[in-house]
């Protein structure tokens, strides 16, 4: 099989993955699809895990360019430090690419999940299950990129139906945040006992809200709505009587292989694009039942945009040998 | 200059409901050593707090040389020439700190000492420490040093300031005849300077030694003043009493058979094997200098540390305690020295400290017994005669003798078959002292008594029997009648000037 | 007694019925029973790992690593189910050994190591930390997960550990809030009413007069260690229980809310010290505020803010009119 | 000096010259320029922090709310030039009085109204974290985020500003490390050749004996928060200019790893006690540890562990060699 340099010589190749979050299972899986990837081209990989800051992240880049990588994953992170820190990689000519972070630098290939489409399928569902008129809690952490840009679609659905009322509003990062934001959820729940819908579009908060439902005994009442998905939460999705009626979501797997991908594309001269964008797809409680799904790998083969994107994938590009699964 | 140095009028002191001084007129004249003499509780320690910074009065003035004097903080007062040595020794000292730096601690807080260079620090603080006669390693922490080198640090310290008022709270309490005669020296010379002294103690001896003249102090007024030479320390004693001193006459019992036997006992590396044995219904008093092994020998006992060499029987079976906890289960108790590093529970009441030992003895299954453990508190602080308004006070709410009281009343609730008390009368006033005497005397009968004290007095007080320890070993014995004063001296100072030689 | 006494005894705890009075009349629906077992719900675990906690403040120590062990029983519990395969009851009585083996060798650090305690405890937080995610690699763990041999984790939480976490007693009562309740007596009986934690205290009070009184301290310190390591490892089931997952995490929120939740136990009925009963009514007195705040909406942020003022005013209030310093914290 | 007090002195120091070789074999590019500069920048922020906290552990207090105090200042700086439209230095000076002001509440609230340390720096703690979330609504601040009335926010962080945390003197030595050392030196200077000093270690020891010999016991003990408060703002400074941005997550671990690293200076040189060398010591330790851990590409959950395990390990031999209990921590 001929590959384009440097692959065609893949033992002396090493790429940095950089990361900003790492704990939840979209991380985990994520990091499983870049190693498969990686992997399938025979490259090494590095994992730097800066674990919420920031600043460590920077370094963390000066390192990778200190240790002499040929490629970089940044995977999130705040624009204004991973901006400067990220165009000193270029400057060491060393190709980059970023997932869920904006580090404004036209060189570098955008890798997303479609934000606004996540918020959109799962809001739409709601709406298709519910009417148009429902009272709604609405769980949000601001600052965070990804759902920054769900925010923007849940505001702009408020606003397309007056009929939606969002009588709460709360959220929080404490970890284990599922735990955290279940004792929330729980205090708006009693506060607010009319609450019909819940949209969640995380899944950690979603696991949380759930818990929350079920010990207050009003899985009948409320549905959940969300984004994001793992092996666990279709577990919690297609438990009996489970308040959690769909989720939004990629294969974060997949969105792993497709960073590597592109950075491959990159390092071999070829254009990924500037934006790498990884569709969606909506996955519903009635679909896992109806299709006896119980876990990722499952899902992918029934849903075919599961198992790959057929993004960033030149002809030369080896393709990790099993479907993605977590 | 006319009057006296410090003129106190009316003052006035309250903690709460509890009137501690209730109008206090005393004058220190300059170039005289003023004998405080109070029992436990009477307000001695509360007057200094007040002369001295720490507390402030209620009413009443002061004067220093005219001027009047009421310092805000302990800093104004030491500014003003006022210098203190307080009771609590503990008070005295940072134990993390080295000596040089606590030799000097006052002037490094008041500006006078930089402490950029160590080596014009250690010059300084040599100089502090030879005018008495200390002699320290001046770099090492003061955590390591025993109570006596402690106690001096903090008079070398006082003694250093030159002041206009000194006064010294029990120096003495835990000093040997030789370092108290430093310390006696060192007063005569201030004295002769000029320096206004306010000195209180409970030892007689010292007080006739250095007294120039003798207040009495009882519940919170002068009651009595003595000026006249020689000094009539019996009335000085019966006005800060209110009555006559009870008699301490010893009538020595016929001893039972032997409880404690130690054969060929060696405390230290070079120190000489000893023997010891100690009899049902018998007091035996160690005495001797501080750091002559008297508490190595309680340690011993108490199993805290093996003797190097020697064995012990108790009721002639073989006794090697490897910790506190065997000693007391074969009935072997210790009354430590320095109540409140060693026995105190400060967070506890009366009751909760007396029973500490013996919770077990208070309990049902793990549960504890309020009313045994009540009823046992009250008859304790009958029976050692503790001043309180209830057992149910908190410990520290109680003067520094009465808190002694408890110490010693937590070890004789039960029954035991020997009895070790290591300075039981530290801080205890003259009749405190012999009521504790008298109560140690009277339970003697079923076990046997070793009471470890440095002063000879003390041991002449409660014991049948008086050994002399000198350079971890035994010096002598004598039996406690008609004592040939001047050979027990002798003993007790004579190895030591062996060694020496 | 006095004003000021009434005041320092029952001033914290009117301040609590104060706040539930306001927040009666200002969000509907809090004084509800559903509310009421909520609040004590959402503080089972944290209440649990700080009457830990409290033991070993009582001997004068500090446990730094309660987070953490409660994180490791979390993945620990899931492992044993989920990758084992083993039952609940083997889940769970291995999660509490785990919890005594942690308090013993903390105990062993501080009592024969002479390592300071702060330092040994966080010490062993961060080797938790570590360890607790070696055997996954740093992956939750549920049902299906991928292992390291390429096949899939079958094992599922069993429904009775479930239950530990999620049985409602004739369908009110939660079991944690049953077993908050539990072992708050307990605690409190054991620190108040055994001449354990009458020697405890005393420990902590003055450990070399304890020592000479003829107590075994370091047992008693190292009991105090194993007390803290249980609960917190109790913490940790429950949190599994409720979670039905092996999820990463700190634990650092657990652990600063459970210290808390102690600290503000000091200043429950002028007590001054730490105890079982101000502990209880410290996290019952968190979990209030919070349940409270979110009823009326107040963002998240809003919580940490009230959360802390309240706590200082309650501090200032009752430790400036005791006038006393505490021996410790 | 016997082996064992050559052990208990520099058996600390001799352990990070083992790392240091045994990395320097193993990860190629260790022992280099980039790597040691790294490590030092890598630790700056912690170590300040953690200098700080020293300064309160000296006077035998401790300060929890130095994380929340950088965060604060790190969301007060942010918030002063992209709203407020002011200069960096306004921004810098309105950070320090902020520091210096958390301090004075601490000490006051410690020294006077007799709030246990804490207790009372929990409470500012919670306080802060919710204080410094209100203004932007939890939000984080960067140029062109909406304000409240609407308008969008057009100030920006100021290259000077920004230059703090990022400028590298001669291209090579980043200023923010130059910031370590001076403070590092410092806080060295002053509390082992300062009277000043002296007497806060004295006041730590036995803060009555201190009194009584004349030392203003209460104005010391404020200064010791007011320095912390004041390094903690420090901190924050240089993170925000590292981040360019409000963003408060990456403080997260900002408080446990300056205790850690004030806790580990205890057994640097056998001292047994806070001091700000073997602080400055403790948090190059850690910072060569998990350079060297990820230079060898061991997972980010294997450096929790190995940085616990060798803690433990380091704290054992010093502590267990030198034997003595120490009197607080
Ligand atoms: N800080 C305080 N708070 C409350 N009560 C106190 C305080 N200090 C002293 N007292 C009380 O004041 C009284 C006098 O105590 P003080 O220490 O002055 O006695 P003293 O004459 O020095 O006794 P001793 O000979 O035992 O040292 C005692 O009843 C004591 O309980
Ligand atoms: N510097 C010290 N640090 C700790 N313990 C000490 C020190 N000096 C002595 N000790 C302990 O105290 C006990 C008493 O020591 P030593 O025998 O020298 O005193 P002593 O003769 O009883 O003097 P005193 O008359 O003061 O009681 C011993 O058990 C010894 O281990
Ligand atoms: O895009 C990802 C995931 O969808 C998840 O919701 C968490 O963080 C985001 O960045
Ligand atoms: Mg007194
Ligand atoms: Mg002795």
């Amino acid at each position: 099989q001929d590959r384009p340099a440097p692959f065609d010589n893949p033992g002396e190749v090493e790429i940095a993955l950089v990361r900003y979050l790492s704990t939840g299972d979209f991380f985990q899986a994520y990091l499983s699809g870049v190693e498969r990837q990686a992997e399938a081209l025979g490259i090494n990989l590095r994992v730097l895990d800066s674990r919420q800051d920031a600043a460590l992240q920077a370094d963390m880049v000066d390192q990778a360019i200190a240790l002499g990588v040929d490629g970089i994953v940044i995977q999130h992170g705040l624009t204004e430090s991973m901006k400067d820190a990220a165009q000193r990689a270029l400057d060491a000519g060393i190709p980059v690419v970023a997932f869920d972070v904006n580090v404004e630098n036209e060189k570098i290939p955008q890798i997303e999940q479609s934000d606004r489409d996540l918020a959109r399928l799962a809001l739409e569902q709601a709406i298709a299950d519910n009417g148009e008129a429902w009272t709604a809690g609405y769980v949000y952490v601001p600052g965070i990129a990804p759902l920054d840009r769900r925010n923007e679609t849940w505001e702009e659905f408020k606003a397309k139906y007056p009929g939606i009322d969002e009588v709460a509003m709360f959220g929080t990062l404490d970890n284990p945040i599922a735990n955290s934001v279940a004792n929330q959820a729980r205090s708006v729940l009693s506060a607010n006992p009319n609450i019909t819908v819940m949209f969640a579009p995380y899944d950690e908060f979603a696991k949380g809200v759930k818990i929350a439902v079920d010990e207050a005994g009003m899985s009948g009442q409320v549905s959940i709505y969300s984004a994001d998905i793992s092996t666990a939460d279709i577990a919690a999705m297609r438990e009996p009587g489970s308040a959690w009626k769909a989720t939004a979501a990629t294969n974060p797997a997949v969105v792993g292989e497709v960073s590597v991908r592109a950075l491959a594309m990159l390092m071999a001269d070829e254009d990924p694009g500037a934006q790498v964008i990884v569709p969606p797809t909506l996955i519903t409680q009635a679909q896992l039942n109806d299709e006896s799904i119980t876990n990722m790998e499952e899902l992918a083969a029934k849903l075919p945009a599961f198992a790959h994107a057929d993004v960033a994938a030149p002809d030369w590009m080896p393709l990790p040998s099993a479907p993605a699964q977590n | 200059m006319e009057g006296p140095a410090i003129r106190i009028r009316d003052l006035r002191k309250a903690f709460g409901p509890n009137q501690v001084l209730r109008g206090i007129d005393l004058d220190l004249p300059s170039g005289a050593v003023t004998v405080l003499m109070g029992a436990n509780g009477a307000g001695k320690s509360t007057l200094v707090k007040v002369l001295c910074g720490v507390h402030s009065a209620d009413a009443g003035t002061v004067t220093l040389d005219g001027r009047p004097f009421a310092p805000a903080s302990p800093a104004q007062a030491l500014r003003a020439g006022v210098v203190t040595v307080h009771q609590n020794i503990n008070d005295g000292v940072v134990p993390d700190l080295d000596v040089a730096s606590n030799l000097l601690l006052d002037q490094i807080a008041d500006g006078s000492v930089g402490v950029a260079s160590g080596r014009a620090l250690r010059q300084r603080a040599r100089g502090v420490a030879e005018a008495v006669g200390l002699r320290l390693d001046l770099g090492r922490p003061v955590a390591g040093l025993p109570l006596a080198d402690r106690q001096l640090v903090a008079i070398a310290r006082a003694m250093a300031h030159k002041p206009r008022l000194l006064i010294l709270d029990e120096p003495t309490s835990s000093l040997s005849a030789a370092e108290a005669d430093r310390l006696f020296a060192l007063i005569d010379r201030l004295r002769a300077q000029g320096v206004a002294l306010l000195y209180i103690s409970h030892r007689m001896s010292d007080i006739r030694r250095i007294a120039d003249r003798i207040v009495s102090m009882r519940d919170g007024v002068v009651s009595g003043l003595f000026e006249e030479k020689p000094l009539d320390t019996a009335g000085a004693v019966r006005a800060m009493l209110g009555r006559d001193l009870s008699d301490a006459a010893i009538s020595i019992p016929a001893a039972g058979r032997v409880i404690l036997s130690m054969a060929g006992i060696v405390l230290r590396q070079d120190a000489l094997p000893f023997d010891l044995t100690a009899c049902a219904n018998e007091v035996v008093a160690i005495t001797g200098l501080v750091g002559s092994g008297k508490s190595a020998l309680a340690a011993a006992l108490f199993g805290q540390s093996a003797p190097l060499a020697g064995t012990m029987t108790l009721d002639g079976s073989p006794y090697a305690p490897a910790s506190p906890i065997e000693a007391v289960a074969r009935g072997v108790f210790l009354s430590p020295r320095d109540r409140r590093a060693n026995a105190l529970v400060a967070d506890f009441d009366i009751a909760r400290n007396l029973s500490l030992p013996f919770l077990r003895r208070h309990s049902w299954g793990s549960f504890i017994r309020w009313r045994s453990e009540a009823a046992m508190a009250n008859r304790m602080v009958g029976e050692m005669g503790v001043i309180c308004r209830s057992p149910r006070d908190g410990i520290l709410t109680l003067s520094g003798g009465n808190q002694q009281k408890v110490a010693v009343g937590r070890w004789m609730s039960e029954a035991s078959r020997l009895l070790v008390l290591d300075e039981p009368f530290q801080g205890v006033d003259i009749q405190a002292r012999r009521d504790i005497g008298a109560k140690v005397r009277a339970t003697a009968k079923d076990r046997a008594t070793v009471v470890l004290v440095a002063e000879l007095d003390e041991a002449m007080e409660i014991a049948d029997r008086i050994l002399v320890m000198a350079e971890h070993s035994l010096a002598g014995e004598h039996r406690n009648q008609n004592l040939d004063l001047s050979a027990v001296m002798r003993q007790v100072t004579e190895a030591q000037q062996g060694a020496a030689a | 007694m006095s004003v000021r006494d009434l005041a320092i005894r029952y001033g914290f705890i009117l301040l609590m019925l104060g706040l539930v009075a306001f927040f009666g009349l200002a969000a509907s629906g809090f004084l509800t029973l559903p509310s009421a077992i909520f609040i004590l719900q959402s503080v089972a675990i944290t209440g649990i790992l700080a009457l830990g906690v409290t033991c070993t403040l009582v001997v004068g120590g500090f446990d730094l690593s309660i987070g953490a062990v409660a994180t490791s029983a979390l993945m620990l519990s899931a492992y044993v189910m989920v990758v084992w395969e083993m039952s609940a009851l083997a889940a769970v009585v291995l999660c509490l050994l785990m919890g005594a083996a942690v308090g013993m060798i903390n105990g062993f650090l501080i009592v024969k190591m002479k390592v300071p305690d702060l330092l040994a405890t966080l010490g062993m937080m961060f080797v938790l930390l570590g360890v607790q995610r070696i055997p996954t690699e740093g992956n939750s763990i549920a049902t299906g997960m991928a292992l390291p041999d390429g096949t899939n984790a079958t094992g599922v939480f069993s429904p009775a550990f479930l239950a530990l976490g999620r049985l409602r007693l004739w369908n009110v009562l939660p079991l944690s809030v049953v077993f908050l309740l539990v072992i708050a007596v307990l605690v409190w009986g054991f620190l108040e009413l055994t001449r354990h934690g009458r020697l405890m205290y005393a420990i902590g009070s003055n450990a070399q007069a304890a020592a000479l009184a003829g107590t075994n301290v370091e047992r008693y310190k190292v009991a105090a260690y194993v007390i803290s390591g249980v609960l917190a490892s109790v913490g940790g089931i429950l949190l599994a229980a409720r979670l039905g997952r092996g999820d990463v995490a700190s634990g650092n929120n657990l652990l600063l809310d459970s210290v808390a939740a102690a600290l503000i136990g000091y200043a429950v009925l002028g007590a001054s010290k730490p105890n079982a009963f101000g502990t209880a009514i410290g996290a019952l007195f968190v979990g209030i505020l919070l349940q409270g705040l979110t009823m009326l909406n107040a963002p998240y942020y809003t919580q940490d803010f009230v959360k802390g003022a309240v706590l200082v005013v309650a501090l200032v209030f009752t430790f400036a009119l005791t006038g006393q310093q505490i021996r410790r914290a």
